[in-house]
């Protein structure tokens, strides 16, 4: 089902006269260089659209030569759900959210999106940014616990993939990094296999994307990356939880 | 071919005639059975018809219907419409045509499961950030209820902006003699701007929705300032054209009752007693709330006529008495029936022609 | 001993909320409030307070509707895009005599709009932005040192009035560093205990269980049996803070024939605007809301009869404008300067002295294409 | 094996019931009074009617908390949002107070899902019973997010098919949330099964009063209108449809916290 392998800069990013807007070694665009290169490689660029949530992700859709919308906070998969309802297999659905967006201010709807079944594809790009989704604990070394979290009853990490394991209507569930060129390898496999099954109509699929934020975390791009693999990949283990293998 | 049906279903046949795609909207007395019409009709038509969780999904479903070019309703009744602004004002920034069906309950708050008229502030100068306009139509019959929605939908494509249906459910509940006849209007031809994906698009060139136009610069709108302005523009353009009021007996009348919906069917009824008794007086109903018809009040303003504001609200506070006072700028006087003037304490109370009749002749003294 | 520093804005706010013995904050960062949100989170758990960071406006605003059921002083801090979804528990507030402090960061509009300063949500503040009727007492503070001392106001007037309250603030004064002298203000006769909070039945002096419902009217309660009483007790209630409430500030009004009306940041720029046209022989004062609702109206009402005109300077498509007309009845010409007459077109842009100023002279030559019909 | 003490057995009506002149305002044959009565019974049992606060919802359960005589917030704010209004009450009153949220199944798993599962991963110390009657009672009888598939509501006329979803499983969901040290689902449909949804809610409660954390009891109920049986076919229909897709029973209950 591969129409021809993709590198360099992904074609589907618009050429701008500005920089990108995100801090230096933020991974947001490399979460989404997984997901526009499926799309290159299965040939869907025609029929995509993609939906970004607010925060750090606002931005990309008008990055991307792609029918797009920046949608409000944490309403991307209520937005994802109805369009799908609308253009039904005609349409592939991408989500793309980070985990403030999805996991606090949209618990509601991503949620509802996996109960109903829809099929449409929720990339959850999660970097422990905004402390909401449980990361009362910054990074190893002298770092302060986040101010945001108070003390005395600290949020624990929402697991998204364990909560959703046990719909029915849920079809693929799958957690990678891309903090590595194996781990990139893997999540992109996992990106392709879960737009496959949006494609097959099996139901509603997510893929976890555990990425970098230096500039919250207070540390360098590279121990940023060394603390997903060791503190971050221990609570929010990696691989394929459900309807993994394929097709 | 005349039926006899209730407002609430009239509601749905309207829209079906005026092609409606979707709807999807959260149950909430007193609008159950408008939900549950579409719920019984829409599926075997192959139409969608979505439940969703709560008040807030449904603005933001609808915002992905609309956003994917469907020609989508929602309904809702007071305590929900509290959680619709942030929605709206989303629907509003990104141009999004929509029709919101709303039927007002007794409020603030949890309020009463009965009629009431207290939502006239947060439809017609809403509640959502950013100081925005919508439309608002106020239908006091089975067969407005029905000829409203199809003007609703044309409104809403027409300028791409939600348009808000007012009504009390003391006038939708009501078995009523209509007649379903389609209406017709002239549709903007095609949804350039819909999401369908790019290769799906005459042009092939990708689109892009946003509801941040001080964050992002399109094309349409390079810079938020000729956002702002296209918005402003968009706004006054509704003013100028839209405005639709009824009058009833107003040409010599010397007291001008102002109300819509079940207090205008009240007003029509003081005014023949009144008018039995040698008083002039009539009836100016807006159809839009917003844009509000203030010429024909300051017309008669100028006449030296006085004005009585019948509405089942807290008059003193605010409401249809602050637009009419604007028109009137001070020429003429003022004065209110309000639901204070109900005539029984409980929830059920509503406005009697007896009781406004009394209020008629203390003015025309 | 009052204490003298410099301070932001969003400091004065903090500092405002601990002077006035605020228990409670519950928020969900939304720019350009997250400075707020970091400065709170270190300064409230700090003085045995509690910081509650909720995962979105709505949980926020709930979150704080059930402390001040149990009779803590709250407060929310909520940005234009959140704004939106507080609507529906506010009118449960009112509903329910509750009192609340919502902290309103103004930004650019509508929907996600800019992560800049406006003043575009004039309306929602001052009308009932969500189901129902009732009104909402909005202070309007123009520097760091009268939005530390609107912060006390506010929460002595919610106590008072048992009624949410706004503070509306925009990006620029919570942004602005200013001298802020920390001293907690006089404000009036101490307020009645709270005697009807919930504390657990055994907690309650007289032993009578407490019944708080935010659906008075339809659920009888002890304070109103019926709708029609429960609509009664608001009415008089909102009509009594309406005569009492009203605050404003003026400057030069006495002999001036051009009165500016502005709040927040637009008013430091009328002031600027004011000295050059006093310096041109223009005769111009200013009146200053401090509170938007309920709008300071009879002043302006006196210097319409006297024939003076109206500029109201609002960095919003439309509202403050409305207020002027219903105070005024067509008695006078009133011109606007809004948010289309910024200095430049993008999200960053401001109303400068100069368009004032501009507009002042053409005002007067007559010129200017004014309203006086209806909206 | 009960840590609890139980100072005495409670029979007949339970002392907390609160003089109201209107009997109670729930349908004939409906479950829900049956619910308030095994809170008053617990709570009269463990003693805490002083300090506990009940929080309603909006729906048919908000007829409960008006007849406990104890502090109630009814309708606690707006629909669905109880768990945040008690996380508001017990952060200010402390942990001597106890918090219990009465909801129902569209107002805790539809609207209110987000208060419920953000209070649950914030471990806020409060329980919440939420009774599972599978429609939208007040309403006239809507599709909620606990309907079964195949159930014939007013919004699915042809009974629920896989477009309108898939039931939600609260009581496992919760389960997996790690501020959540107690989760239980009972069923009133037989004296046994009574005794062991009582249990549920007594053991919920002590979680609570021991400060460990969050704590959520499901439980079933029916609506003979909504679902047009009479009351004992609704209970029969409880037994053969409801428990085999809703199994009864503990699915967490954890006995002490190291964070």
């Amino acid at each position: 089902m591969i129409k021809e392998w993709v590198c360099g800069k992904p074609r589907l990013w618009r050429d701008r006269p500005t920089a990108l807007p995100f801090c230096p070694g933020c991974q947001h665009s490399v979460g989404v260089r997984t997901v526009l290169e499926t799309i290159e490689e299965l040939g869907l660029e025609g029929k995509t659209i993609f939906l970004g949530g607010g925060g750090c992700v606002y931005p990309i859709p008008t990055m991307l030569d792609l029918d797009g919308m920046q949608c409000p906070q944490g309403r991307a998969s209520s937005i994802g759900s109805a369009l799908k309802r609308i253009h039904g297999r005609e349409a592939i659905i991408i989500v793309y959210q980070d985990d403030n967006d999805g996991l606090a201010v949209g618990t509601e709807p991503l949620i509802h999106a996996a109960l109903r079944g829809d099929p449409v594809t929720v990339i959850m790009a999660n970097n422990a940014s905004y402390g909401s989704t449980g990361w009362q604990m910054a990074p190893a070394g002298n770092q302060i616990i986040p101010p945001e979290m108070e003390k005395p009853n600290p949020s624990i990490p929402i697991n998204i993939i364990e909560l959703l394991a046990e719909f029915e209507g849920v079809s693929y569930l799958a957690r990678g990094t891309v903090s590595s060129p194996e781990d990139f390898e893997d999540t992109k496999r996992y990106v392709r296999t879960a737009i496959q099954k949006q494609i097959a109509g099996a139901g509603f699929n997510l893929v976890e994307i555990l990425l970098a934020c230096p500039t919250r975390w207070h540390l360098t791009p590279r121990e940023s990356l060394k603390w997903i693999r060791e503190e971050m990949a221990g609570k929010l283990p990696l691989g394929e939880f459900k309807g993994g293998g394929g097709i | 071919m005349v039926e006899i049906m209730e407002g609430n279903h009239a509601l749905g046949w309207g829209a079906l005639d005026a092609g409606c795609d979707a709807y999807c909207s959260y149950p909430v007395t007193p609008q159950n059975e408008v939900v549950e019409w579409f719920a019984r009709e829409f599926p075997p038509r192959g139409k969608i018809f979505l439940q969703s969780t709560s008040e807030i999904e449904s603005s933001f479903l609808c915002m992905g219907f609309v956003a994917g070019g469907a020609r989508t309703m929602t309904s809702t009744a007071s305590p929900g419409w509290g959680l619709y602004p942030e929605g709206m004002s989303h629907i509003v920034a990104a141009e999004l045509p929509l029709v919101v069906a709303l039927l007002m309950r007794g409020g603030p708050g949890q309020g009463t499961t009965r009629h009431s008229q207290m939502d006239y502030t947060s439809a017609t100068s809403p509640g959502g950030q950013g100081g925005y306009r919508n439309i608002v139509l106020a239908p006091y019959s089975c067969q407005e209820c029905y000829d409203f929605v199809q003007l609703a939908f044309y409104l809403s494509e027409k300028y791409r902006n939600p348009v808000i249906l007012l009504a009390e459910p003391n006038v939708t509940r009501v078995l009523e003699q209509m007649e379903r006849r389609p209406l017709t209007f002239e549709y903007p031809p095609d949804k350039k701007w819909a999401l369908k994906g790019k290769a799906r698009h005459s042009d092939g060139k990708s689109r892009l929705l946003t509801s941040g136009y001080g964050l992002t610069s399109t094309e349409e709108h390079p810079s938020y300032l000729s956002y702002l302005k296209h918005l402003h523009d968009k706004f006054e353009q509704m003013r100028a054209s839209e405005v639709r009021y009824e009058q009833y007996e107003i040409e010599d009348a010397r007291v001008v009752l102002v109300a819509y919906g079940y207090t205008a069917r009240v007003s029509r009824e003081v005014i023949k007693q009144a008018r039995a008794e040698g008083i002039k007086a009539g009836l100016i109903r807006p159809l839009t709330l917003w844009p509000f018809p203030g010429e024909p009040i300051r017309k008669k303003a100028e006449e030296g006529a006085k004005f009585l504001v019948v509405e089942d609200n807290l008059g003193e506070i605010g409401g249809l008495s602050d637009d009419v006072r604007l028109a009137v700028a001070g020429r003429a006087e003022i004065s209110l029936v309000t639901a204070l003037d109900r005539h029984n304490p409980g929830e059920g109370g509503s406005i009697y022609p007896g009781k406004v009749l009394e209020k008629l002749k203390g003015i025309s003294q | 001993m009052e204490q003298k520093i410099l301070a932001r804005g969003f400091e004065a706010i903090g500092w405002g909320a601990l002077a006035a013995d605020c228990q409670l904050f519950a928020g969900c960062p939304t720019s350009p409030e997250d400075e707020i949100f970091t400065y709170l989170a270190q300064e409230f758990p700090k003085n045995g307070r509690h910081f509650v960071r909720a995962s979105s406006e709505v949980s926020a605003i709930n979150i704080a509707y059930g402390s001040t059921s149990a009779g803590g002083r709250v407060m929310v801090v909520v940005a234009s895009a959140g704004w939106g979804l507080i609507q529906e528990t506010m009118s449960h507030l009112v509903n329910a005599f509750l009192p609340v402090v919502v902290v309103l960061i103004q930004r650019g509009g509508p929907g996600a709009g800019s992560l800049r300063h406006a003043q575009m949500d004039y309306l929602p503040i001052t009308r009932d932005a969500g189901q129902g009727n009732y009104r909402v007492i909005s202070l309007a503070p123009s520097s760091v040192q009268e939005t530390y001392d609107l912060m006390q106001l506010a929460f002595h007037l919610a106590d008072k009035w048992r009624n949410p309250v706004i503070v509306a603030t925009d990006t620029i004064i919570i942004r602005m560093m200013e001298p802020l002298t920390l001293k907690t203000i006089k404000l009036g006769p101490p307020l009645p205990e709270k005697d009807w909070i919930v504390k657990g039945k055994e907690h309650q002096t007289d032993g009578i269980r407490r019944f708080i419902s935010s659906g008075q009217g339809f659920i009888p309660t002890r304070d109103f049996s019926t709708y029609l009483h429960f609509l009664k007790g608001l009415n008089e209630k909102v009509l009594r803070m309406r005569e009492t409430e009203a605050r404003y500030e003026s400057y030069e009004l006495e002999d001036a024939e051009i009165v500016l009306v502005a709040y927040g940041y637009s008013a430091r720029v009328c002031q600027e605007a004011l000295m050059m046209a006093r310096a041109e022989g223009i005769k111009a004062g200013l009146m200053r809301p401090v509170t938007l609702w309920p709008f300071p109206g009879d002043v302006l009402k006196k210097k319409a009869l006297k024939g003076a005109k109206f500029l109201t300077v609002e960095d919003g498509l439309e509202g403050l404008r409305e207020d002027v007309m219903l105070a005024v009845e067509g008695q006078a010409e009133i011109e606007w300067v809004n948010v289309l007459d910024r200095n430049e077109s993008g999200a960053g842009g401001a109303i400068y002295p100069g368009k004032v100023l501009e507009k002042m002279r053409k005002l007067l030559k007559g010129k200017v294409k004014v309203i006086k019909k209806g909206r | 094996m009960e840590q609890a003490v139980t100072r005495k057995k409670v029979a007949g009506t339970p002392r907390l019931r609160f003089p109201i002149k209107s009997p109670i305002a729930s349908c004939q044959g409906c479950l829900h009074p049956l619910a308030g009565r095994i809170l008053a019974e617990v709570i009269e049992e463990l003693d805490i009617g002083g300090d506990t606060i009940l929080v309603g919802g909006v729906g048919c359960h908000a007829t409960i908390g008006g007849h406990l005589n104890l502090d109630v917030l009814l309708p606690g704010a707006a629909h669905g949002r109880a768990p945040d209004v008690a996380t508001g009450v017990k952060r200010i009153l402390g942990k001597r107070a106890i918090l219990i949220t009465i909801q129902g199944d569209g107002d805790a798993m539809a609207i209110g899902t987000e208060p419920l599962i953000q209070a649950a991963a914030r471990g806020e110390k409060i329980t919440v019973i939420m009774i599972n009657n599978q429609v939208y009672g007040t309403t006239g009888g809507q599709l909620a997010p606990t309907t079964v598939m195949g159930h014939k509501t007013t919004t699915t006329p042809q009974g629920r098919k896989l477009e309108d979803g898939y039931p939600v499983h609260s009581a496992e969901l919760l389960a997996k949330l790690k501020g959540v040290v107690y989760s239980a689902r009972g069923a009133l449909t037989s004296v046994r099964n009574f005794q062991r949804t009582k249990k549920y809610v007594k053991r919920a409660i002590q979680k609570q009063m021991d400060d460990l954390g969050f704590s959520f009891v499901e439980i079933l109920g029916n609506c003979p209108v909504a679902w047009r049986l009479s009351p004992v076919d609704s209970i029969k229909y409880i037994e053969e449809k409801l428990i085999p897709e809703f199994p009864l029973g503990e699915f967490k209950d954890i006995k002490e916290v190291t964070n």
